[in-house]
Parts: C-alpha cells; structure tokens; sequence
C-alpha cells in the first residue's frame, strides 16, 4: 500500500508542466519589434501586432507576475495621470465596457505604442516592448477581460477601487461616436 | 479470548480498510512515514540550495527558483515534518505507553492524517506547477501581501498552514483526551511517563498557539483574495500586526517540535543505563513551566523592527529565563547517565549527540536573546546555524534515536546497529561541519536568504565547505533511510522487549495485535515492566465483542466507567476530503467557504449518527444513576 | 508529589464489569474533547479581539463607523436571544442528566428555535451593516469577527437539529444524553464570546469622537 | 573600491564597538558553559562505576546547577541591558548630519537635506558620511520591508512601511564599509547592497557641494557624449531616472546626475567601469534577474555613446 502511496507523491511532483499562470519570465524574447528612435513605415501587421511580439503578449494576458508588473508600471509611467486609477480623468476610463479603440489585446498594444488622438501620447521607444505586454493585461484586467483568478489583489495603499481579482467580467462595448472599425 | 478481541478490533482487509483506518498504530505510522517522505524532499530543497551557494555568482539557480526553494524547504521542514512526524510518534506510542488499546477518538486521528495529507500534498502540487511560495516560511506582510506577491504562490502557503494547524489542533485535542481519561488504572498522574508528560504539555501548547497561525494565514489569504485591509497601513492595517501574530504561534511551534524530544531522551535513558530518570518531578515541573514561558518570547524575532527598548529588555529577560528549565533537564540526565553502566546501542548515541549539538544551539539561543548581539546577527546565517543546532540536535537527534528504539516495536525488526553507528557518526559529523560554519558567515555580514553573493564579499571557502560537508550529512540520514527501508523486511526479529526497557508499550508483542492489550495492564510504579511479575494486575470484565475500553479518573486513574471506541469509518476521509475542497476552492473564489459548509453538513451528519448495536433505552425510567 | 506511598498496590486482577457503561460531565471524554475545542474557538476569538485592539491603536487612519438605528438595535436583540437561549439550554442538560426524554427534547427544542432565530436576524443584519469588509482595517476585522461567530452559532444550531431528529425520531441510546451536555458547552460558549466582542465592535466606536 | 563585506567583531564605530563587546562578554561566558557540560558528559558516560546511585545527593547538584545557569543568566541579563542602553550616545550629540535612507526594491535612495529644497542631494547606494560625526538616518520604505545593515558599524534596524524609524551610525575612521539589506524583500534581495564611505570633513562638504550642481550642460559634452545624451532622453531611459539640468525628471529608478563619480552600480552589485556599465545598460537582468531595470535594446555604437555620456555625469 505504501508503494502505491509514494508513486502517487512522485507523480505529482514529476508533474511540472509548469502552469503558464505563475511563471515569472523576467527575460522575454529580445527580438524587439520597435526600432527606437527609427521611423515607423507601415503600421500595417498581419495579426494587428509585429509578428516578433505577439507571442509574449498572448502569453502575459493570464499570467500572474505580468499583470501585477503591469499595474506597477500603470503607477511607475504616470499612467494615473491621465486615466486616475481606471476612473478616467482627462483619459477615458478604463475599468468599464466602453471601448473607443477596441479591447482586443492587439488594440490596446496599438493604443500605447501609437499613441490615439485627443491626447494618448504613443510610448514608441520609450516602453521596451515586453512591458508594453504587461501594460496591456494589467488595462484589460480592470474591466475584468484577462486574468480572472490571477489578476492582482489590492494594492497596499489607499482603498481607491477593488483589486481587479474582485472583478466581474464585462463584455466589451463600443464607446459611442468611436471611430468605425 | 485473544482472537475474539482480534476479530474486534482488526479493521479487515482491503482498500476499504486501508481507507477506513482508524487504529492509532496505523495512523501513527502514517504520520511518520508521510513526515519522513517530506523531510526527504525538504533534504532535497536544501541541497540545491547549498549547490546553488557553493560557488559566488553561481548560475545555477535563478533567484525566482531559489526563492521558492527555500521557502518550500522552510515551510516543508517546519509544517509538513517536524510537528506531523511528533503528532505521529504521539499517535503511535500514547496509547502503548499509558496501557489503553486506542485513542480516544479514532475517527478524529484518521481524520487529522488526512487533512495532513492534503496540506501537504496541495503544497507540493503547487511548488511543481511553479506555484510554490516564494516570501518565506514566515510570509512577512507586504511582500506577502496581495501588492507584492502576484499569483496563488502565497495562497498556496496560507492554505497549506490551514491544513496542517487543524490536523496539529485534532491531534491534540486527541492526545489531552487520551492521556487525561484513558489511562491504565493505577497509573496516576505522578506515574506517567515521561514522554507521555512531554506530549501532554505539547498538545496543550498546540490548543493554545496554533489559531494564532490559522487567524494570521487566514487574515492574510483574506487579504489577498477580497481585500481586507489587516495589513495595509494606508487603510488601518499594520504590518507588525502580522508579525505579532505569526511569532506568538511560531516560537511556541519551535517548542511543539523541540519538547517531544526531550520526552524521547527521557523515555530512551533508562533502557540503556538500567537507571530511571532521576529527579521526575524536576523533569515534568521543567516541562510544564517550558510550556508556559514559551508562550512569552516570541519578540525576540522582532527586536530590529524598532519597537520600545523596554519591551526588548523584558522579551530579552524572557528569553533568558527559558532556558533554566531545559537546563535542569539537562542536568537531570546528566545525573542519570553520571557513571552508570551504559549500552551503546544507536539509540543512545543519538541522545549523546543531542548533548553535544543542543547545547550549541542552546547557548548561541541565549547569545541571540540579547538584543545587541540579536541586532547584529539577526536574519543572518548565524540564526540560520542556530535555528538548526536547536531543531536537528534538538528535535531530530532525539527522532532518529527514536526511530532507531522504536522501530522494533512498530515493525517487529530490529534496525541494523552497525548501520545505525554508521549513520550516526556521518549524520553527527556532516551535521557540524555543515552549520557550525554559518555562524563565523553570518558574523562576517552574509544574510539569510541570499540566492548568491559577490565574488569579493569573503563568504567563498566557508560557503564551498559547507555545501560539501552537507553532502556528509546526507549521506548519514540517507543510510537511516536505507537501515529502514532494508530492515522493514529482512530486519533481525525483535520479541516483545528487546531493550528491557520500563514502560508499557514493552508489555504488548511488536508488532503490536489490533487490540494493543491483551488485558489492560494496572499500574503501581513509575517502571511497570521493571515490576516482579507479581506485583502486576490486569483488568477483566471488559466486553470482547465490543470495542469496551474502561475510563479512568483524571489524577488517580481509578476506574470510572466503560465506554465504546469508535471503529473503522470512511467519515473521516469524507470529512477532510469536504476540508480539502473548501479551502482549495476558497483560494481561488470566496464562495469555497459556503460549499465547503453545505458538503460538510452531510458529511458530520454521517459522521456523528449513531451506528451499530444500539443499547436499548430504558425509556422514561428514571435512568441509571451514575454511580 | 511522591506517589508510592498513598496510592495502594493494584489488586491482582479489577474486575470492571461492573462500573456504569455511561457518565456525565467531565468524567465523560466527549466532554473534554468539546472543552478542548472550545478553548481552541476562544484562543481564535480572543486573538481577534487583541487584533481588534492593536489596529486601533494607531488613531491616525482609525475612524469608526457609528452603527445607529435600525442595525445596533438588531444586534442587542440577537444577543439577548442568545442569552435567552441560555436557561432552556441549562435545562436541557438537567433533564438529560436525569434521563428524562420528553422534556429534554422539548427544551432543547426551544433553545435551538431561539438560537435559529437569532439566525435569522443576523442574515438581515449582514444587509444592514452599512460598511464592508475591504471598506478600511476596522470593517476587516469586524466582518471576520462576525463570521467566524455566526459560524459558531450555525454550527451549534446545527448540532442542536441534528441531536433534536434523534431524540424524536432515532434509536436514543444513554449516551446521547451526554452528547446533549456537550453540545450545551459548545452553545454556552457560543453565546458568552459575544459579550466581550460585541462590546469592541459595536460600543466601542460609540467612545470616539465623531 | 569593492570591499570585502563587514565583519561584525571588527567594528569601525562606537555602536558596533559596543555590540562586539557584548558578543565577546556573552561568548566567553557560554564556551566556558559549554565546556562544562561536555566535559561532564564524557565523564559520567565513558566511565561506568558506582552501582549504586546515591539520588537524593544528586538531586541537590541539579539544583545546585539551576541556581548556578539562573545567576549566569542574570548576569548575562545585566551586560545585555547595560550594552543596549549604550548605543545611542548620540542623543546629546550637537552636529549631527541627518539623512533619510528611503528602501525601494533592490536599491537604497539617498537624500541629504538642504537648507532649501533645490539644495537636496538625491543619490543611490552610496552613503558618504564625514569620519567622527554622528549620522541620523531616518529610515523609510516605499514598497516591502528591508533591513539597513552595515555590520561595522551598527546592528540592522528593519524599515517597515508605516513604521518609519531612525538609527545611528558614527565611523570613527576613513573607509569604505559594505552593507546590505537584511529581511528578505523579494526577488532581488541578496543583490541589494550599498557602500558607506566615510571620509575627512572637508573631502565630504566637497562631495555634497559636487552632488549639488546639476549636470554639464550639452555645449561641456564631448560629440559622442551629446549622442548619448540624445540617446537618453528619446530612448526608455527617461521614462524612471532623472538627471539634473536636463528634462529628464522621473523619480523611478535612481537618480542619475551624478551616477559617474559613484563607486558601484545595480546597489552594489558591479564596480563602475566601462564594460560593467555597458553591460547593465543593455542587459540589466543578465545581472539581477527580475529587477526592475528592463533590457534596453541598443546598437553596439549607441551603446558605447550613452555610456559615454553617463560616465560624463561625474
């Protein structure tokens, strides 16, 4: 009996297929679609995204340590300036369904690296490429659209929303007088 | 008679059987092998930790890994073996030692095994899924905190410590049961051994230390899941809260682990110097007044944290005066042992190892509770060598030298002795070489939990000696391991006493048959076996077709009343299989609580309903008085 | 201490065939076994109540929510329900200690409706609460202190039902009379733990300055 | 200039002078302990004797030896208080220097106030203090808790978010001493050190004023220096570090207008060289994995021009 005890233990622990959702992956890809500094000649890309990113962009929508990097940064890059904590100020708000330039991950990584009119600057160059991945869990985490169970929690300073774990996911709507698709 | 007791209380055959186990040699033996197979793999954790510190910039192991290597060895180490593997030797030799056939409550020890089981289990699925925890065995806020530790990894630990406490808190509530109501008649409370004194005062220290964790872990899981704000300062909260709390149960939790040990030695003593421990009363008085300070210490861990001088300087005082009681236990074998005619057997030379490597441990204790040694040396490796000094020489030497006495008795073979010197020696000599090191690093400024260090820093040779001398030390518990595994089979036979030893557990054939006693023995002296035969009576009059065990009074053990044990049921498994749902589904969505709820009533339903040959009321008469 | 020499040499063999096969109080184990358990609940509450009181100890981010009408008047009435339900309880346990079936299955029966009832004024008091868990520390610590209360009271009201459908419909053996004392400690400690929390959460935010 | 890590019984300061002396006072008293006890040990178990065991005479040397480890343990006691009571000469110190040490995670930032607030020097890593005046550091943490240890000179105090407190360090000679955070706080703990370098009053009221003037402006820099600057203030640079006189002004990272007179980088981790510099610009986490400097993505040249231009930033 006790044989069969310790091959179920063995097992379990040999089981490391290593769940996507908590690794830690501090050195993404370097191939880095952005030439800093160079001009931009087509923003036109199969799939929305360079081809060189979109691996780790997909890959950091649940992942753990991404989203919660992400909301760090979201503070770090004076991201709140704009947009409050997701409540919106001068930027739209981002923690509710209305979306003016879609929320599709692609999109979003569209909005930061291009920058909208009426105000988003476009972080070209200036936020490496993988950090702009994070970015971009952590903003369609707010509404609840990534993560789910491993969006982060609460941050530990004044309570100014629920941490986006508390969530309810909320379809994405398209803001009124957006531009059509 | 015999084979009517046998078909009693034997559980049977069969998978069923196995999962409805509930005799407590069983369960203790599960205890302990499960606990061993942890430590195996905390071994394991440690190792590639010394590899990893072996050589300066070593590339070896990423911080991230590192991180959770030697959380998932410090968490593992602490909750999955130290106090399980004492919880298990408690089960197994209780009952033996105080002449009852099983605990008071059997369903309640199936289920404590269980939940353990699945705490331990649940934290080793997590570290493979890289979901180990990765702030510490001690988790301080806010790192464990939701703003800082993304991901299930901290969940994992919280849940882990739930599951863990709560078997810890069954097993106790079990043991103070047995030991109070169960006991052998005429074995009165100066009569008990000394082991069972240890276990008693254990498991009162475990009631009264382990919530602490579980309102910790839960306040942090609570924290991290939906929010609350126990420890975040801008709403309220305090990170000291976290530390308070989490050292209040871990500094009593380093005693849970440590006093059993000190029981063993009194228990392994006089079979190998033919002497009965002098000075009982200094030894059990010692025990009971260790419990209780225990409880008064723990701020000792925080004396960086900035708090008051003068609440340092009574934590210091404390801290101090904790160790007069343990000295005088000390001093109490050493008046045993004062030229008596000793057998040195492995046993033995376990409990001489543990004089040499405890009293380290003991006095670099005393150097740490000073707080301007404490200031410099604290959350260094100089700790680090402490904190091991105090639990393998304080914990382990006296486990091994148990294993090594018991062993016989659990399986019914011997353990080979010259394996047994063998290990000991390497186990004895990797184990200083190894930690006695650390202390000259951390005075030279290494900190703990450092996943490498500079070139340049001067921590290398120490560091290189170190790694290789824990290669020793390996390599002695390896060969335990194999004297075990080896001698489980093809062991020497072991009659009934082969130490000669004093106490019950002696009295009963190894292994022990389903029902323990054959006749519940009664007692008249401190050394039942040492008795003339003469003077030992039996109890009779108990039923055989019925697990009758008879309830003694509380101080003089004097028969009180005959009462029903419980017998094999599948309840327990249900039961922490219900527990194991609920909180692993509370990790991820606060509704886990309620199902867990609305699972559990059926289950206690079943648990509790009567089952069996009722006893027929003697409706609406006045009742039997009881006499 | 020495024991030899008042303790008699045990006879030869005891025959215990005769003692009671039943017992109360704390000759019985099942009645250390809930005290123990009851040590361990109150260990838990009074750990949350010196955590209570360490966090409001820093006065700086500490602000109380009064609680005024209707939500303080539902919580004096649902403690003295529980204190109500002390003397059928008290009851209980003399008439199980006297054998006597019918009237412990009828006050344990009261006790438990009362207990149930104070249940039920609880659920309209979780919507009453007009702050939330992760409202700030203080809202923490409360709602964890209520809940793990209603958590003893349910599992007390539980047990009660569960031991009432025995004693009116199962096989009633003599020790399920002792179970009824048993569960009785676990009610009385049910109802004084609140006494002392109740006064930290919802009087003592009445001493501060609004 | 990378120094060895301190050692704990070799102190450079009257705090750390202090708490050697009670390790030494406490050490000496418990080798002698333990000595005893071994020596007891051999002899009791190694020479079987006496049959018969006279107990009640036995029982009082037990006792004789509690009473004994209970006076021991007093007068440990009485040296550990009288040791702790002594390791703030300062409170009475006139020209104490005061500096906050803020915690972030895996760097120490640094600020000397001045009179008036543009007169405040931020730096990173590196605590210069003058020799023989006592120094307050108030000691803050932004994100988890650390530890601020320099084992030469003083015990470690924790930095606890909320819980801001203060130590004291005095070197009474030159040097340079290497500390290291203590509690763990995270990834990158074991690479969180720093360097105190304590100097002569006057090589320190240099060093403040120098940390005091902004950086040179364009016309001071070399050619490749300005390409690197460029570099600098349109790359990702500009987004965390802030350099003095230029419009970079971010407060994430280190403050960096003075990174090139500075001894070490990455919180004590390299020593400031070329080569060093180059390889924490573009791989940082080659060096501390999971620190929050990422990668930075340059050609060889680019490279090599902002590192000019950093170590321009004397």
């Amino acid at each position: 009996m006790r044989h069969r005890l310790a091959a179920v233990l063995v097992a379990a622990l040999g089981a490391s297929a290593g769940c996507k959702h908590e690794t830690h992956d501090v050195r993404p890809a370097q191939e880095l679609s952005q030439s800093p500094g160079g001009v931009v000649l087509s923003t036109l890309f199969a799939g929305g995204v360079p081809s060189a990113i979109a691996g780790t962009l997909k890959d950091s929508q649940q992942n753990a340590y991404a989203m919660n990097e992400g909301k760090r940064l979201f503070d770090a890059y004076n991201c709140t300036g704009c947009h409050a904590h997701g409540g919106g100020a001068i930027g739209p708000a981002l923690m509710d369904a209305k979306w003016i330039y879609g929320s599709s991950p692609e999109n979003v990584y569209q909005t930061i690296v291009e920058g909208r009119p009426n105000g988003m600057p476009s972080f070209r160059g200036k936020i490496p490429d993988f950090q702009v991945a994070q970015l971009v869990a952590y903003v369609r985490s707010m509404p609840g659209l990534a993560g789910g169970f491993w969006a982060p929690g609460r941050n530990d300073a004044m309570q100014v929303k629920p941490g986006e774990n508390t969530v309810s996911a909320q379809a994405p709507v398209r803001a009124p007088g957006a531009p059509p698709p | 008679m015999n084979d009517a007791l046998a078909a009693t209380w034997s559980p049977g055959r069969g998978l069923s059987a196995w999962l409805r186990e509930v005799r407590h040699t069983e369960i203790g033996k599960r205890f302990v092998v499960t606990a061993f197979l942890f430590f195996a793999a905390g071994g394991i954790e440690a190792a590639l930790m010394r590899l990893q510190l072996s050589r300066p910039a070593n590339a070896m192991v990423g911080p991230d890994l590192y991180n959770r290597l030697f959380t998932t060895h410090g968490s593992t180490m602490m909750f999955l073996f130290a106090v399980p593997v004492m919880q298990g030797v408690g089960t197994f030799i209780v009952p033996l030692m105080i002449g009852a056939r099983n605990l008071a409550f059997p369903r309640l020890s199936a289920y404590s095994y269980y939940v353990y089981l699945v705490g331990g289990l649940l934290l080793y699925v997590g570290f493979s899924f890289r979901a180990g925890p990765d702030a510490g065995w001690f988790a301080y806020t806010p790192l464990s905190g939701p703003a800082f530790s993304p991901g299930k990894r901290m969940d994992v630990w919280a849940q882990m410590i739930t599951f863990t406490e709560l078997s810890a808190l069954a097993t106790a509530v079990n043991l103070v049961v047995t030991i109070f109501k169960l006991r052998a008649p005429g074995m009165s409370i100066t009569r008990m051994p000394l082991l069972v004194w240890a276990f008693l005062v254990v498991a009162f220290m475990i009631i009264f230390a382990m919530p602490a964790v579980v309102v910790a872990s839960s306040c942090l899981a609570l924290d991290r899941l939906v929010g609350t704000h126990f420890f975040n300062h801008a709403e309220g909260g305090d990170h000291l809260l976290w530390q308070h709390m989490f050292w209040f149960f871990a500094h009593p939790e380093v005693y849970i682990i440590f006093l059993p040990g000190l029981g063993m030695i009194s228990a392994i003593l006089p079979a190998f110097t033919r002497r009965r421990v002098l000075g009982y009363d200094v030894v059990v008085l010692a025990t009971v007044t260790t419990g209780f300070v225990a409880f008064g210490v723990w701020v000792h861990h925080m004396f960086a944290a900035g708090l008051p001088q003068l609440g340092d300087s009574y934590f210091t005082a404390s801290s101090l005066i904790i160790t007069i009681p343990t000295g005088l236990q000390l001093f109490c074998w050493l008046a045993t042992l004062w030229r008596a005619p000793l057998r040195f057997a492995t046993p033995l030379l376990f409990v001489l190892g543990f004089f040499v490597t405890f009293v380290v441990g003991g006095l670099t204790g005393v150097m740490l509770a000073a707080v301007p040694i404490d200031l410099q040396v604290h959350d260094t490796m100089f700790v680090v060598a402490h904190l091991h000094y105090v639990l393998i020489g304080g914990a382990v030497f006296p486990l091994l030298g148990g294993v090594y006495y018991w062993f016989p008795k659990a399986t019914g073979r011997l353990l080979n002795e010259r394996a047994g010197k063998l290990s000991f020696w390497l186990t004895l000599l990797g184990f200083n070489a190894t930690f006695f090191p650390l202390h000259m690093l951390g005075l030279h400024g290494m900190p703990r939990r450092v996943y490498t260090y500079l070139p340049g820093s001067g921590w290398h040779h120490l560091n290189l000696f170190a790694t290789v001398a824990s290669g020793v030390l390996a390599l002695g518990v390896l060969i335990t391991f194999l004297n075990v595994i080896v001698s489980h089979r093809r062991g020497q036979r072991a009659e009934a006493n082969p130490w000669q030893a004093d106490s019950l557990e002696w009295a009963v054939p190894s292994p022990p048959p389903p029902y323990n006693f054959a006749d519940i023995p009664t007692v008249s002296s401190r050394a039942p076996l040492w008795e003339e035969p003469s003077a030992r009576g039996v109890v009779t009059g108990l039923a055989t077709d019925q697990r009758e065990v008879v309830v003694t009074t509380l101080l003089d053990a004097a028969p009180d009343h005959r009462t029903i044990l419980a017998g094999p049921s599948i309840w327990p498994l249900a039961a922490a299989a219900v527990t194991g749902v609920g909180f692993i589904v509370s990790m991820f969505t606060p509704w886990g609580l309620p199902v867990a709820v609305a699972l559990g009533v059926p289950v206690m339903v079943g648990w509790f309903w009567p089952k069996g040959r009722p006893t027929p009321l003697h409706a609406e008469q006045p009742g039997t008085k009881a006499a | 201490m020495s024991a030899t020499a008042n303790n008699p040499a045990a006879p030869r063999s005891l025959d215990v065939s005769g003692l009671p096969s039943h017992a109360f109080g704390h000759r019985a184990p099942l009645w250390w076994g809930v005290l123990l358990m009851v040590a361990i609940e109150a260990t838990t509450m009074a750990l949350l109540l010196v955590s209570y009181l360490y966090l409001r100890g820093n006065e700086d981010a500490w602000r109380p929510v009064r609680l005024g009408w209707p939500t303080l008047e539902v919580a004096i009435v649902q403690m003295a329900l529980l204190l109500a339900s002390v003397l059928p309880t008290m009851g209980a346990v003399r008439a199980a200690r006297d054998g006597r079936l019918k009237a412990t299955r009828a006050r344990l029966l009261l006790a438990t409706a009362l207990g149930a009832a104070m249940l039920v004024l609880r659920c309209f008091e979780i919507r009453l609460l007009p702050f939330r868990w992760d409202t700030d520390a203080r809202g923490s610590v409360f709602w964890m202190t209520f809940g793990l209360h209603t958590a003893h009271v349910l599992t007390g009201v539980l047990e009660n039902a569960m031991m009432l459908v025995l004693l009116y419909r199962g096989r009633v053996e003599e020790k399920h009379f002792g179970d009824v004392e048993a569960g009785a400690l676990l009610w009385y400690f049910s109802v004084v733990e609140w006494l002392p929390a109740m006064a930290l959460l919802y009087f003592d935010p009445l001493l501060w300055p609004t | 200039m990378m120094p060895a890590s301190g050692y704990a019984l070799a102190p450079a300061g009257p705090q750390a002078a202090r708490l050697a002396q009670v390790f030494w006072a406490f050490f000496a008293v418990c080798a002698v302990v333990y000595v005893v006890v071994v020596a007891l040990l051999l002899l009791g178990a190694l020479r079987p004797g006496a049959a018969a065991v006279d107990e009640p005479a036995r029982l009082r040397l037990v006792a004789a030896g509690g009473v004994l480890t209970a006076l021991t343990l007093v007068g440990l006691l009485v040296v550990s208080i009288h040791g702790g009571h002594q390791l703030n000469p300062m409170r009475g110190a006139k020209d104490v220097l005061t500096v906050q040490v803020i915690g972030r995670q895996w760097w120490w930032e640094l600020r000397y106030p001045g009179t008036a607030p543009d007169q405040e020097v931020v730096t990173a890593n590196e605590l210069h203090v003058p020799v023989g005046r006592p120094v307050l550091l108030r000691l803050v943490s932004r994100d988890v808790i650390h530890s601020f240890w320099v084992p030469e000179l003083h015990g470690k105090r924790d930095l606890i978010p909320g819980h801001d407190s203060t130590t004291y360090i005095q070197a009474d000679r030159a040097g340079v001493f290497r500390g290291q955070c203590a509690e763990f706080c995270g990834t990158q703990h074991a690479q969180m050190g720093f360097l105190v370098i304590a100097e002569p009053e006057e090589k320190f009221q240099a060093w403040l004023s120098a940390q005091r003037t902004p950086a040179p402006p364009q016309e001071a820099l070399s050619a490749e220096a300005r390409r690197g600057q460029d570099l600098f203030l349109h790359g990702t640079c500009v987004m965390c570090h802030r350099v003095a006189g230029t419009s970079a002004g971010a407060t994430m990272g280190p403050d960096l207008t003075h990174v090139g007179s500075r001894a070490t980088l990455a919180a004590g981790s390299l020593p400031n060289v070329h080569d060093h510099l180059r390889r924490w610009v573009a791989d940082a986490q080659s060096v501390k994995p999971g620190s929050h400097m990422p990668p930075t993505p340059l050609s060889a040249a680019d490279q090599d021009s902002l590192v000019t231009y950093l170590e321009a930033l004397r």
